[in-house]
């Protein structure tokens, strides 16, 4: 397997019925840490992170993968803003992308046991997933971006219906994921979070990216009036 | 007023050289109802049509006779022929009759499509058998009861290469698409009747018994007679009249 | 071969001709249909909304009912419709037999439960996401109803475009509750019955190409005349 | 009324004393029937899930024109059908014609636009639902097909009864392509016109109710034995 | 109009497949003030908020309302945890509500646009509404519950995707409705919120009361231990 890594993204934009969602932007991300992205509702972050993924249309610029696209796109996950629940049981979910890359049932019905282990879904296996309470979809969707390994993972606010435990919990497997070498890329709104897992920061306003920095520095030191506005909770301008 | 009459009758054509002289004569519009001989009597029994034309003696008679309609008239006869697959593989060109033609039909077990429908030519065709003595449940696999129109049926019988009984209307009309033939004709038993049965008024308050009768007398008039015998498919001529004048 | 060839061709000629005839039974063939598409879609359409609502002990058993009635035989209909109507049925004297009315019935009865199924299938799509919303709005049956069939409206397009093709190309129950008459009661598809029944298969086929011409167009026409409207994408 | 009562009772006898006639035709209309739904099915389905998963230039139009093939009137497919199977005809060889082989192909034919359009529809609503995840899977066309079409089996049941109802109400084309030959490719639907061609309504109202029970049977069949599977309220 | 409150549930539960999900439980609520539902993921806040508002089946015991349930379900609202967008434009949501009240088009279209307003939402009323991103789906769906000044609004996780100023701004909102004389109850996981905003706290646990009190002293000495556990984020056993 070739890297990935670096992704550069060069005056990369999506639209919506001639309605710019997210861009342009200009970044390059590095093999390894935790990026995260924050901003204001609206500001565009799911919109940016469907377009690193490639699910929303690039509608200018480019988007390039050390080792191109087809095979950048095998070990990437996503975890949706909204958990999408395939309309099957917990385990069946959980099998899902496993099969799909053709490992045997047994096998993928061992990781899957794993993972709701991991994720507290130990007990629901054989519940229908669309009848899981809202936090615990975003488990489900969590274990289910996971459980392939991947190299990349884009999270959307992945802890915003979590109890205070459950997040402890999963920013733990996300810790310890970045540790064994996969490249996080996440939105979230809770500042506290985004203080404990960010390595760096890109804070977007109205679809562009504001500030892109170094986490500690951004925290401490926003570079800019509506970044330090941001963080306060005002009005961002 | 409403009319039903025959498939036969209908595909012969001839229905559409009578139907503006009679608006134009009478300035009556005759609306045909155009079904198989059976459900033509069962629209005249319910009081639905005001007079059916059909080919079928005895349940014509019946209905006159149950009182559903006033009386049987008879307005003209064609006749019926034997068509068949050009190279005859049972020999019925040769035939000396009608029952000899189907006998030779049967012996040779060659393909035969009946109507199986229990319209008038359909039953033509049982009698003829029972004439021939060939016992209904004598059929074998060679005959084909398809429950279909004359012109479905000939279609049928020209797709398989059988032989089949048809009136000359229908014959002429349906034009020979395929490889069959007229094998046989002319025996007097296949001259197929064609009789005019108003609707009694004194069962069904509603029906136009007034207009039906002033039909009856322009069907039997001298106007029908030249007008019928006058109708001519390929040059040749369908019907005879034979309405006698009361 | 022939035959389909030969129909290509007249069904040209009637077409660029305007034959007289033919825009006749096409024309009548389309107010017989579209006229029982309306009733159809005012009986079924509420229905379906009531079936996708409403709770009640026997919704399973009429929704099951519905898809089996999604086969009623033509032939069947046109059967019960005539005894209905028959002079000596007791609708009789209303004297609708042989007319278009009568061929609008049945049709209607027989697109009915088509119209009724798919659409309710659609909505009950519908519903499960509305349903805690409107629940929880307090809203009444009837305002229930309304905003279902309001929202699914695309969906409930192909339901009405399927009863719109089972009644234009429908024959066995308007043959037998309208007769064929020629000038009152004729349509397409009775047409191509009965040049058929005749064995002239060149002009059933060009008729038939016709009809087939006509439903194309009427389905395009709708999804355009739809298209215009739209502005999300649902 | 006399003739509905008259039904009645005679599909009453019919049933109980097993009427061998009947039992015949009735089950060459379920064995016909059947093997054209699946035969249908297998074209139909895959086929809706093409559509709904993969936007190519031509798709709406491929919809528009499904929708219209609804509207096929059963008539012309019998002809066309019996065109290419004749003698005459390019198929001719194969001695299809009149037997219940062209049957079914002529129904498949029908029914063909029908389930792939009701199909289609239900398949719409789920792939918006899954299409940004399967998408993000980076799953293959055919994956997401089979995924789409097993997480919808339910609402594809619909689709199939509506066939499968179509079908076996179906009378135009089976007529000419079977030919209705006695005890070779009479039918239920074939008989029943044939009956009413004799006038012999009561009869033909009597196959006409035998039918509509196989029909409601087989829908209930089916209904109970989907819900027995049943887990989750999709 | 007579009172709705006290609200009386004794003995309530609803389950599901034999499953109970939340209850029995035993509660009073008085007129005024805001309650706060707090528990871990799976605790059964959501199905303790459908069960008092309606939406779930009552599978035991009895909610009474003291005006009777009719006139009751008259003067509630609900805000889902995944809000439901109806497929219109976002006017037509806000606008949807009024209408089923019989109000007039011109007066519920200015109504929905002072709302749209005070949510955020002014800039996009011709939106189709389930185009919305995360946070501008929740502000609308609160701005169309409250919209028909309801006299009790149930809330669930109402802030979940919002940012720090939407937060703020929509905490301002439901203070404004509760000083109007709104009775709010609903659930979050975030204790910064409940702190702030609630008046008493039910602690929720395995679809159980496990305590009910008065919110400052919940949050200063918790009466049990799983309270005390379930706020320092450890393991609720
Ligand atoms: N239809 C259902 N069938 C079976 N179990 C269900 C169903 N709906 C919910 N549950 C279960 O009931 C429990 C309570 O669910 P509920 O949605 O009330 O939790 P919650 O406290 O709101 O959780 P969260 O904080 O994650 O939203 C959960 O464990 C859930 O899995
Ligand atoms: N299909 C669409 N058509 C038009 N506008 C859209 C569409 N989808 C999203 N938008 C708009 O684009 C902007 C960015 O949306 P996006 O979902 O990326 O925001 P976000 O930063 O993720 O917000 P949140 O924090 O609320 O989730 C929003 O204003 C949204 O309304
Ligand atoms: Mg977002
Ligand atoms: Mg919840």
């Amino acid at each position: 397997m070739s890297a990935l890594f670096p992704l550069v993204v060069e005056a990369a934009k999506t639209t919506r019925r001639g309605k710019v969602l997210a861009g342009p932007v200009d970044l390059r991300f590095e093999a390894e840490g935790t990026t995260v992205v924050i901003g204001p509702n609206g500001a565009g972050k799911t919109s940016l992170l469907r377009m690193l993924h490639g699910t929303a249309r690039l509608s200018g610029g480019r988007i390039s993968w050390a080792c191109g696209t087809e095979e950048a796109r095998h070990h990437q996950a996503f975890v949706f803003q909204r958990p999408i629940m395939l309309r099957r049981s917990v385990e069946e979910n959980l099998i899902y992308p496993l099969r799909i890359r053709g490992i045997d049932r047994a096998e993928a019905r061992e990781k899957a046991h794993q993972w709701a282990q991991r994720v507290g879904l130990a007990g629901m296996m054989d519940r229908a997933a669309p009848s899981l309470s809202g936090g615990e979809q975003q488990k489900l969707a969590l274990a289910r971006a996971l459980i392939t390994d991947p190299k990349v993972v884009f999270l959307d606010e992945p802890c915003a219906s979590l109890d205070g435990r459950a997040m402890r919990e999963i920013e733990e497997v996300l810790m310890t994921a970045r540790t064994g070498g996969t490249r996080l890329i996440m939105s979230t709104h809770d500042m506290g979070q985004a203080r404990r897992l960010a390595d760096d920061v890109i804070f977007l306003l109205h679809g562009k990216v504001h500030e892109c920095a170094d986490a500690a520095n951004f925290f401490l030191t926003p570079r800019t009036q509506q970044g330090r506005a941001f963080l306060r909770g005002d009005i961002v301008e | 007023m409403k009319m039903a009459v025959t498939t036969s009758f209908h595909n012969s054509g001839l229905a559409e050289v009578l139907l503006p002289e009679i608006a134009e004569d009478l300035d009556l519009e005759v609306q045909l109802l155009v079904v198989g001989t059976g459900q033509a009597l069962k629209l005249g029994q319910a009081g639905d049509v005001d007079a059916i034309l059909v080919h079928s003696r005895a349940a014509e008679e019946a209905f006159v006779a149950e009182g559903y309609g006033t009386h049987r008239r008879e307005i003209m006869y064609n006749d019926f022929v034997v068509i068949g697959p050009q190279d005859d593989p049972a020999g019925v060109t040769d035939a000396a009759s009608a029952a000899d033609a189907l006998q030779r039909i049967a012996g040779a077990e060659a393909a035969f499509v009946s109507r199986g429908d229990d319209s008038g030519t359909h039953k033509k065709e049982l009698s003829l058998w029972s004439d021939a003595g060939v016992a209904e449940d004598g059929f074998g696999a060679w005959y084909n009861a398809v429950g279909a129109g004359m012109g479905a049926a000939l279609n049928t019988a020209s797709g398989m290469g059988a032989y089949i009984l048809s009136d000359r209307a229908s014959w002429l009309n349906f034009g020979n698409k395929g490889d069959l033939g007229l094998l046989y004709a002319g025996d007097p038993v296949l001259f197929n009747q064609y009789a005019y049965l108003p609707v009694n008024p004194d069962m069904h308050g509603h029906v136009k018994n007034d207009l039906a009768l002033k039909l009856e007398e322009w069907l039997t008039s001298v106007r029908a007679k030249e007008l019928i015998e006058g109708y001519t498919i390929g040059g040749e001529t369908l019907f005879v009249f034979n309405a006698t004048s009361e | 071969m022939v035959d389909l060839w030969s129909g290509l061709s007249q069904a040209f000629w009637l077409v660029v001709t305007l034959d007289a005839e033919l825009l006749e039974i096409a024309l009548r063939s389309l107010r017989v249909t579209l006229s029982a598409l309306v009733v159809a879609c005012l009986i079924a359409l509420p229905l379906a909304g009531l079936l996708a609502v409403r709770r009640f002990r026997l919704r399973r058993a009429v929704i099951a009912m519905l898809n089996a009635l999604m086969g009623l035989p033509p032939v069947v209909v046109g059967l019960v419709v005539y005894v209905f109507l028959s002079r000596s049925g007791p609708l009789g004297v209303l004297g609708l037999l042989f007319t278009p009315t009568a061929m609008i019935i049945a049709q209607v009865v027989i697109i009915v439960p088509l119209i009724a199924s798919i659409a309710h299938q659609s909505l009950r799509e519908l519903w499960q996401e509305y349903h805690d919303l409107l629940i929880s709005m307090n809203v009444t049956q009837g305002q229930k109803i309304r905003t279902l069939l309001w929202d699914a409206r695309r969906a409930l397009l192909t339901a009405a475009l399927a009863g719109f093709g089972r009644a234009i190309g429908e024959v066995g129950a308007i043959m037998i509750v309208g007769g064929n008459i020629d000038h009152a009661t004729r349509v397409l598809t009775t047409a191509i019955a009965l040049e058929t029944g005749k064995g002239d298969f060149g002009l059933a086929l060009a008729l038939g190409f016709v009809l087939i011409g006509l439903a194309i167009t009427v389905n395009i026409a709708i999804h355009w005349l739809s298209r215009t409207e739209r502005e999300g994408n649902w």
